[in-house]
């Protein structure tokens, strides 16, 4: 089964930490990205995303391999939403386990910065006021992956 | 002439009016392939703001391509 | 009721998760520390915790409050077993949140480095050979706080 | 003479034969109240490796202590 995960379910985040326990792991990060009421400054009243699915997983299979040969982790998990969110929804789940907490909360940072940056999906925003709009992720860091966006 | 499959995601699906499209063109990279859906669906982003994938991998916009290929330009992304 | 829980039952994250959820956060960072199947080379079978509760909870709120106060973070729990646990069970759980996901890790990882030093918590491990002993934490880094161990 | 609760955690409890036990001293301060302690049960955890609590708040060794409170010797924590 692939590391990444696209789908229009809700995240099963039990099926996942099931997939990473193993008994040499003592660390476990979670990172979950939810849906907030406001974005720079502007109320929001939900999201729709899309994804290029197979650019996608492909890529974020990419992105966990690095994060492996990086920080040495054991294992790590992606899963993302497709669809309509509300308010509160979890659009993204990361989960990283490791001997040891150290490399687990440096993998699992490393990956959600990435993922923002490479994976091929998109969102678009509606707000309580004032039309809809397809937002772009904010300036990538100064080492970037060259696959990442400028803008 | 060179027979693609391009699919469209975000504001380039939403200005094409339609995800995806079978077209022929002689275009001698995926620059200039670009350069004629532009023309032709009028979108609004720079060349410079996109990226772009054949098959499911990343390319160069120099690179050309060939009958059958999946051609996906990726508008910035916001995962997350 | 206390953001800091210390029990004998599993730590129950899905009411954990609930209690932090609130509109104004999209980051959620969590750490939870697993008992391993090894320690420092030896094979563990498993260990026994035992804490000085009153004070392990006042020092652990003591911590979410930095916490809040460096990171500006909007919230934070922390839930800590004691009694037996076996290879594969969750020690310790933080869950942090905040409107966005740097100061969410930060916090996450300020809080378990602060816990697993300062709070009156004792970890006994059994191996599979040789006699049990009294774990003690590794050494306490550069800016340790003032109550933090040397040892 | 003061008379105090003492309770004891992890290997101080196991080398007390006991988690906590009342008694009186006429110790001037805590680290003077370990001293006696420690012959009494022979702790082999030195004082530099301790930290002390009195009533649930981490004090210096130096203080005095009054009658009624609750004095708890920390041995190195490993929370986590």
């Amino acid at each position: 089964m692939s590391r990444v995960t696209i789908a229009a379910q809700p995240v099963d985040t039990n099926t996942l930490r099931k997939a990473l326990q193993q008994p040499g792991c003592g660390g476990f990060c979670v990172f979950e990205g939810w849906v907030r009421e406001t974005n720079e400054g502007r109320e929001v009243s939900g999201l729709d995303y899309e994804a290029y699915n197979e650019l996608a997983i492909g890529e974020g299979e990419r992105i966990i391999d690095e994060a492996v040969q990086r920080f040495g982790i054991a294992d790590a998990r992606c899963a993302h939403r497709v669809g309509s969110l509300a308010v509160g929804d979890t659009a993204v789940w990361i989960g990283v386990v490791s001997p040891h907490r150290d490399e687990a909360f440096r993998a699992c940072r490393y990956i959600i910065d990435q993922v923002k940056q490479r994976l091929p999906i998109w969102k678009k925003e509606h707000y309580l006021v004032g039309e809809s709009s397809w937002v772009a992720c904010a300036h990538a860091p100064a080492d970037e992956h060259d696959h990442a966006h400028q803008g | 002439m060179t027979s693609v499959t391009v699919e469209y995601y975000a504001q380039l699906r939403e200005q094409a009016g339609q995800g995806r499209e079978t077209i022929t063109s002689d275009a001698d990279s995926l620059a200039a392939l670009y350069g004629e859906l532009r023309q032709r669906h009028g979108f609004r982003l720079d060349i410079a703001q996109l990226k772009v994938a054949v098959n499911a991998q990343f390319r160069d916009w120099q690179q050309a391509f060939a009958d059958g290929d999946l051609i996906v330009f990726i508008p910035p992304v916001a995962g997350g």
